[in-house]
């Protein structure tokens, strides 16, 4: 098992040590030891079906652990419903289904955004997607596809998350869209100093905003290495390869 | 025909009041409360209890829908709650509840019909017809039912919140809301709910230990044909509830009385989804 | 029957027995002793009946005690079994079973449902056992073993039609519950009204346990009569209709054929002005009705269930049984039945004989609710005579 | 233990019971024996109640009301006609009649294809209160309130009573024991574990719980019939909601799923209540009532498992299974293969395969299939490749059911599915493996197998068979896997990748035409992948059949497959061989997620959305 390095000059904004988990009976992933330190962002790669989404739920606590730990800035998430997970400053973004369609853009802000000051909320979301503080009335299901994936950025964002968890927020969107996407994501950690995790499969963005990598292959870690690294896209494209 | 309206637009009203509770119960949590009989049984003895004491009749209302709730309460934390993932197994246990509700109240307060005071008497000219003053203020306290319920879901945080419970449990959570809370609150409410039309239909009916179990098989079908929207519930009662009016009046009420559920089982039969929207 | 043959063969097999549970049912055993006489009550203490049935077991315990201080029957002790029949067929199975074969009464006396009636009428046959039914009712049940001291429609509904005539009503509009009773009454009334020159301008039922009367009211409405009859079931459909029909404003003369004096109460000032008649009301002004209403009272103090046209036969009845089983000189039920046909009995209703086709001619009375929830008596019919019951009994 | 031996230990079982109901009158009291006699008639309802809903999964309030049709039949028909021994059989007749008909019409209401197990509750809700409010409004014929009485019956003795009413629900009983001990009975486990594994094994679940139903229904009309015969009165509330939900009550409390359970609750609760309900009529309805609840929230096995259990938790012997009723183990220890001529797969009709002509799926105005047009013949192993979302799983189901697609036509093997359920598409020659494991969790493997043939091998109603003869594809999945040595594991502990083994030789016991394999090899280790691809490549070179697979692999597809479809955004794009598609530019650009040329967004394959099995 390969543990991606730990910078050690930030404590670990998430700590996953030895997580199994999967759906009854199967385990899909396996002893996954992973740690992310505050304002680093790391990318989990693969294919599909090699347990990317799973790892996210199961640290959301969606799916039973069936060993290991979770901990998100020095705190036990390991036996944490989803909503104390949440409640720690965790932004989840999943991969299907995360926007209520028949709810308003406006309220679906509002629900991830605990606390009374909306407009702080709001102006957050003004610094990363402008137009959406024009469409705030407007069902979020009659936004485009990529206008719902910026909304599901900018209300993560927008709840002042410490940790943001994003399941293939890439996928099936315009390389315009991408761009955009990952200058957010950039910015967004220079202002506030936010932790990422992002399962991708878009390897340039991946490799763009992350400042580190990792593969998931059935379950486990394959292979780990920083974004900077020259040789870093043919070792993960090797996992990747048709 | 005027009278034949105010009777269509008046039994909607009261069918709405008697389903909306269960509605909510069943659009957050996708069960059967079963006991909302037994809770507007508990509705009309809190009116009683009002009454007896003295005090204005129209606080029956809230009085009643203080009984409703502290029961749901107790109803969700030990019955309800270790019974969401089964829940045919969750009509049986609130089935079982109404016996019990039914036979404390028989053991509390006899068997016997009971009387209480209606805030209301008298009719009311309208259309030059007369017509029952209460039953015309049913009417009204059901729209404010209908539209404080609906100010409460679209205007509140708590609301929000069970909207979206409603529609993506898996997500709500996810953003940090406490689902679980979220359904606590709603089986309180429509507890409470449904003490508040226990209380309301006592001027009209009797109060007696079973006075709620003849309203159960009508509100549970026409929440079924409704989904969970409050809007479509108001459809399905002046539909259904106009049929029952109609069918009554022009065959016999006793085909009128199996109205509403024969035809709920036969829309739901061709349509499955009932009145709700695609 | 092998009755006998069994109770000896029970005992030493009890053992058999599939399941330990169901010993509890043999652990009661019959009390067989033969210096008592038993009488069994299946009543409704739980179910549709259940509101009235108190006051049904205290007019019995009354009439037991006066009974058992004046030495009994034939010098044995009077006992007292009441068992819940919970107002319907099943419930009356059991506790007529449990009645004739467990607790071996010697007699039944009670007032209950048709339903729970007609259900214990097959376990009367088997069981042989002598059976006065005391509650007013649809009327033309017959058994051999049967006797009526309540009324039938043939005895109730021409005091308040005759009445109603008198006050100038013309047109009339019936309203009952779908059931024999409700059926029962106004196919009756709708004769009679018809053969006295009455027009009935509707008639209509409801379901059984419906609350809900809008439709009914609106054609009551509608038909604008001069006078309304109505025959519900007891409870909650009762109280429901008169409430609705006072809302509705409608202003008719209300006879109601189902209400007694207690459900009148409770229904408040909606029950005012509401005809009634029956063969018992408190306000009875005789000497004999006087001493049972004083010593209810006293034996009773605030427990005391107003007595009422339901539970004051019961009280009746206790005595006819008294009576036959000493004409007869026995408690043997082949001699005790025809004896109940021939005994008078003196009580708070007058003389009451059940020799009409095993049922008895009544005084009936009208009565209008006050504003108290009292009745007033307006007036009187003596010994109405029940018709043509049971032509095959005499 | 043998099938004879089996069979005449529930036999001897059932003769012991009926020397206990003759040895009953002489040591009961008349008493018990009149209460006794109709607790054992409700029983035998109850016994119903539990088949339905213990062992089908349908919740039924209704059943009362078939015992009113069978009571109601004898009351009406002694009390306006004489009683003669003719009128007494046509009575009998007239009651079952009058079940079967009420019993089709409710299964017509209740178990279409696509009802929801709410939705059937809810019809034999309706039910009973319909049926009273009939009966009330009978009039004199119906007697309404006051129900019929005093009409002339059979003239039996109570003893006589007591001997006809035990043995009948002994008889019951043991019938109703050995067939869902049976082959045939097994089936109804099936269905309540998992209807649409049931549907696309072939299986035509709605008749199944239809014929069930109408079963339960005669035998509530025929305890009603003795019933009204011995106590020679009939009520409306013998076809009541609370006589609906008694029997419910009796059947929770006794245990459901057990048969056993529910008879002795029914006889125990029913024959208690005469003894305590009359001293104390409230008391007892609220103990009834919080003793249910209490059963329903913590022990929804019920009460008589708990006591048979209770000897063996104390000793430590056995741990407590699930809380589900299912048939013992299944004795079969054998499979066979068939011989080849024995096989009975679909017909092969002419032309191709499978042929797919403009099919095109929509939700409302989202448009995920649109004209689809391809055409796949016999021995032919056709790859369906694309990203997330581009309606491969949709154009498997498209093709497994009719009622799917919104617009085209799909012949399989000649037959035009038209909007024909799943089961009817089985029929044609389709066999379906869902991407995720879809199996019968609780059942053994070999129950697994033997319900994937029972559209074959019609099961029978009493015995279970020895030997499984299973098509020779099947077999040989089964042994390479080693699955043969784990026949009687239940499939819920099975390793993932022999669930998948087991879902993929369940399909084949189907002898299917055409195949279709959503993601089989997903989550399985590299050697059960090439056992996997083995596999395929003999079922379509040797065995002729017909495969659709999707997968992304496409180191994979290039193994077995020689022809590869891309779908896209609900489209094909492209039908060539492994090598065009891996060269083609249009598949690049189509799996860089955009679609749009000149961006150099290169990512891994995708597939696409989970179904996940109901």
């Amino acid at each position: 098992m390969i543990t991606p390095h730990v910078d050690t000059h930030h404590a670990p904004a998430l700590e996953v040590a030895g997580l199994s988990s999967g759906y009854a009976g199967a385990v899909v992933v396996r002893e996954v030891s992973l740690a992310i330190g505050a304002g680093e962002i790391l990318a989990v790669l693969g294919k599909n079906g090699m347990g990317k989404s799973t790892l996210l739920k199961a640290m959301m606590g969606f799916l039973p652990k069936m060993a290991g730990s979770v901990t998100i800035a020095g705190t036990a998430a390991t036996r944490l419903s989803p909503h104390r997970v949440a409640r720690l400053g965790v932004g989840y973004v999943a991969q299907e289904k995360a926007l209520f369609q028949d709810l308003t853009v406006e309220e679906n802000l509002k629900l991830a955004v605990r606390g009374p000051d909306f407009a702080a909320a709001l102006a957050e979301v003004e610094a990363s997607f402008p137009f959406l503080l024009q469409r705030l009335k407007q069902r979020a299901g009659t936004l485009s596809g990529g206008e719902q994936k910026m909304l599901l950025m900018a209300r993560s964002l927008a709840t002042g998350a410490r940790l943001l968890l994003v399941d293939e927020i890439t996928e099936g969107l315009q390389p315009s869209v991408i761009d955009r996407l990952a200058g957010v994501i950039r910015s967004a950690r220079e202002r506030h100093g936010t932790t990422m995790l992002l399962v991708e499969q878009h390897l340039p963005f991946a490799l763009a905003v992350a400042d580190r990598w990792a593969v998931l292959d059935r379950g486990e870690i394959a292979e780990a290495g920083a974004s900077s690294e020259p040789d870093a896209r043919a070792r993960v494209l090797k996992h990747l390869s048709v | 025909m005027i009278a034949q309206t105010l009777d269509i637009v008046t039994t909607a009203a009261i069918l709405y009041a008697v389903a909306t509770g269960l509605l909510l119960v069943f659009g957050v949590m996708k069960i059967i409360n079963f006991a909302h009989g037994g809770l507007m049984t508990l509705g009309g003895y809190a009116a009683l209890v009002t009454t007896q004491a003295g005090w204005n009749p129209w606080l029956a209302i809230p009085v009643a829908a203080l009984f409703g709730g502290v029961a749901g309460m107790a109803i969700e934390r030990f019955v309800v709650r270790p019974l969401y993932a089964r829940p045919l197994d969750a009509i049986l246990a609130t089935w079982g509840l109404s016996i019990i509700i039914g036979q404390v109240i028989t053991i509390a307060f006899g068997r016997g019909v009971q009387f209480t005071q209606a805030p209301l008497s008298g009719t009311l000219d309208l259309f030059g017809e007369s017509y029952s003053a209460y039953r015309l203020a049913l009417v009204g306290i059901a729209a404010a039912l209908g539209l404080a319920l609906t100010a409460l879901l679209q205007g509140t945080r708590l609301g929000l919140e069970t909207r979206a419970v409603i529609m993506n449990e898996d997500l709500a959570r996810g953003l940090g809301i406490n689902s679980a809370l979220v359904r606590f609150l709603t089986f309180t409410l429509g507890a409470a709910l449904a003490g508040v039309a226990g209380a309301l239909i006592t001027p009209l009916s009797s109060v007696d230990p079973n006075m709620g179990v003849p309203w159960l098989v009508n509100a549970f079908m026409l929440v079924l044909v409704s989904g969970a929207s409050l809007l479509s519930l108001l459809v399905a009662c002046l539909v259904l509830g106009g049929a029952q009016v109609l069918v009554a009046t022009h065959f016999s009420p006793v085909l009128g009385g199996l109205t509403i559920a024969v035809l709920a089982a036969v829309i739901l039969r061709i349509r499955p989804k009932g009145f709700a929207r695609d | 029957m092998s009755t006998r043959a069994i109770s000896t063969l029970r005992i030493p097999h009890r053992r058999l027995l599939m399941a330990g549970a169901l010993a509890a049912g043999l652990l009661g055993g019959p009390a067989l002793a033969a210096d008592t006489v038993t009488i069994g009550i299946p009543v409704g203490l739980s179910g549709a009946n259940s509101v009235v049935a108190p006051s049904v077991v205290q007019s019995a315990e009354l009439a037991v005690e006066e009974i058992n201080a004046k030495g009994g029957i034939l010098g044995k002790k009077v006992v007292l079994e009441v068992a819940d029949d919970a107002s319907g067929a099943a419930g009356a199975q059991k506790a007529f079973d449990s009645l004739i074969f467990q607790k071996k009464v010697d007699v039944l006396i009670s007032m209950e449902t048709s339903a729970a009636r007609n259900a214990g009428l097959p376990i009367v046959n088997r069981g042989k056992v002598p059976y006065i039914y005391t509650s007013f009712y649809e009327g033309r049940s017959c058994s051999p073993f049967m006797y009526v001291n309540a009324w039938v429609p043939d005895q109730q509904v021409a005091p308040i039609v005759d009445f109603f005539k008198k006050e100038g009503a013309k047109t009339y509009f019936l309203i009952g519950s779908d059931y024999a009773f409700g059926r029962g009454m106004l196919a009756f009334t709708k004769d009679y009204i018809e053969k006295t020159g009455g027009k009935i301008v509707g008639d209509e039922y409801a379901p059984m346990d419906a609350t809900d009367w809008t439709a009914i009211l609106s054609k009551v409405k509608a038909a604008n009569p001069d006078a309304i009859i109505t025959s519900t079931a007891g409870g909650a459909p009762n109280v429901t209709l008169t409430k609705q029909l006072r809302a509705a404003g409608i202003k008719a003369l209300y006879g109601n054929l189902a209400v007694d004096e207690g459900t009148a109460k409770s229904m408040g000032s909606d029950a005012e002005g509401i005809y009634i008649a029956g063969s018992y009301f408190t306000n009875i002004d005789t000497p004999a009705n006087k001493a049972f209403l004083a010593a209810m009272e006293t034996k009773f103090g605030k427990d005391l269930k107003t007595p009422n046209d339901l539970s004051v036969p019961e009280y009746e009845a206790i005595y006819a049984y008294k009576a036959a089983v000493e004409k007869a000189g026995t408690t043997d039920a082949a001699k005790v039945i025809p004896a109940l046909a021939e005994v008078a009995v003196e009580g708070p209703r007058g003389t009451i004989v059940m020799n009409k086709q095993r049922h008895a001619p009544l005084t009936m009375y009208l009565g209008q609710v006050k504003a108290d929830g009292s009745v007033a008596i307006m007036s009187s019919f003596k010994d109405v005579d029940p018709g043509e019951q049971c032509p095959k009994l005499k | 233990m043998t099938e004879s031996r089996r069979l005449s230990l529930i036999l001897a079982a059932a003769v012991l019971a009926l020397a206990a109901i003759f040895a009953g009158p002489y040591v009961l009291d008349t008493y018990s024996v009149n209460v006794l006699t109709r607790s054992l008639l409700y029983a035998a309802v109850a016994l119903t109640v539990d088949l339905l809903w213990g062992y089908l999964g349908i919740l039924t309030f209704g059943q009362s009301v078939f015992f009113a049709c069978g009571a109601y039949a004898a009351g009406l028909v002694f009390t306006h006609m004489d009683f003669t021994p003719g009128n007494a059989a046509l009575a009998l007749a007239l009651g079952i009649g009058a079940a079967v008909f009420t019993a089709a019409i409710v299964g017509w209401l209740a178990f279409w294809h696509g009802a929801s197990a709410l939705y059937a509750s809810v019809i034999t809700l309706v039910l009973p209160i319909v049926a009273t409010q009939l009966l009330y409004s009978g009039g004199t014929f119906t007697g309404s309130s006051s129900g019929l009485s005093g009409f002339t019956s059979f003239d039996l003795s109570t003893e006589a009573w007591f001997w006809l009413a035990g043995s009948f629900l002994v008889a019951m009983t043991t019938l109703a024991y050995i067939f869902v001990q049976s082959d045939a009975g097994r089936l109804l486990v099936a269905v309540r574990e998992n209807e649409q594994r049931c549907k696309y094994l072939g299986l035509n679940t709605s008749r199944l719980k239809i014929r069930v139903y109408l079963a339960c229904a005669v035998i509530g009309a025929v305890a009603g019939y003795i019933y009204a015969a011995y106590a020679m009165v009939v009520a409306p509330e013998l076809a009541g909601f609370v006589f609906g939900t008694e029997l419910v009550i009796w059947t929770a409390l006794g245990g459901r799923g057990t048969l056993l359970g529910p008879v002795f609750g029914a006889l125990i609760v029913d024959y208690e209540s005469a003894q305590l309900s009359g001293n104390f009529p409230f008391i007892w309805q609220l103990i009834i009532g919080t003793v249910f609840v209490l059963v329903i929230v913590a022990f929804p096995r019920g009460l008589l498992p708990m006591v048979f259990d209770l000897p063996r938790r104390l000793l430590g012997l056995v741990r407590p299974r699930g809380d589900v009723a299912r048939p013992a183990r299944v004795a079969l220890a054998t499979l066979a293969t068939l011989d080849a001529a024995q096989t009975q797969g679909a017909e092969v009709g002419n032309g191709p395969a499978l042929a797919v002509t403009g099919v095109a799926k929509r939700f409302g105005s989202l448009t995920v299939l649109d004209g689809i047009d391809f055409k796949a013949r016999a021995g032919e192993l056709v790859s369906l490749v694309g990203p997330n979302g581009a309606g491969k799983t949709t154009l498997m189901r498209c093709i497994a059911d009719g009622a799917e697609r919104s617009a085209g036509t799909i012949i399989v093997n000649g037959h035009d599915i038209g909007s024909r359920p799943p089961e009817a598409c089985v029929a044609f020659g389709v066999g379906r493996k869902f991407q995720m494991a879809n199996v019968f969790e609780t059942l053994t493997v070999a129950e697994c197998l033997q319900i994937a043939r029972a559209r074959h091998a019609r099961p029978s109603l009493w015995r279970r068979a020895n030997i499984l003869p299973l098509p020779e594809a099947a077999m040989h999945v089964i042994a390479t896997t080693g699955l043969d040595r784990q026949l009687s594991t239940p499939a819920h502990l099975l390793s993932h990748g022999l669930k998948q083994a087991l879902e993929l030789s369940m399909v084949l016991a189907l002898e299917p035409r055409v195949l279709l394999l959503d993601e089989p090899t997903a989550g399985l280790t590299k050697t059960e992948r090439m056992q996997i691809g083995a596999i395929l490549i003999d079922l379509t070179k040797k065995q002729g059949l017909c495969v659709l697979l999707v997968e992304h692999d496409l180191d994979f597809v290039r193994e077995i497959s020689s022809r590869v479809i891309v779908l896209h955004q609900g489209r094909i794009v492209l039908d060539g061989s492994v090598e065009e598609v891996v060269a083609s530019e249009l598949v690049k650009q189509v799996y860089a997620g955009s679609g749009h040329a000149g961006i150099a967004h290169e990512t891994a394959p995708k597939t696409g959305g989970q179904e996940v099995p109901a």
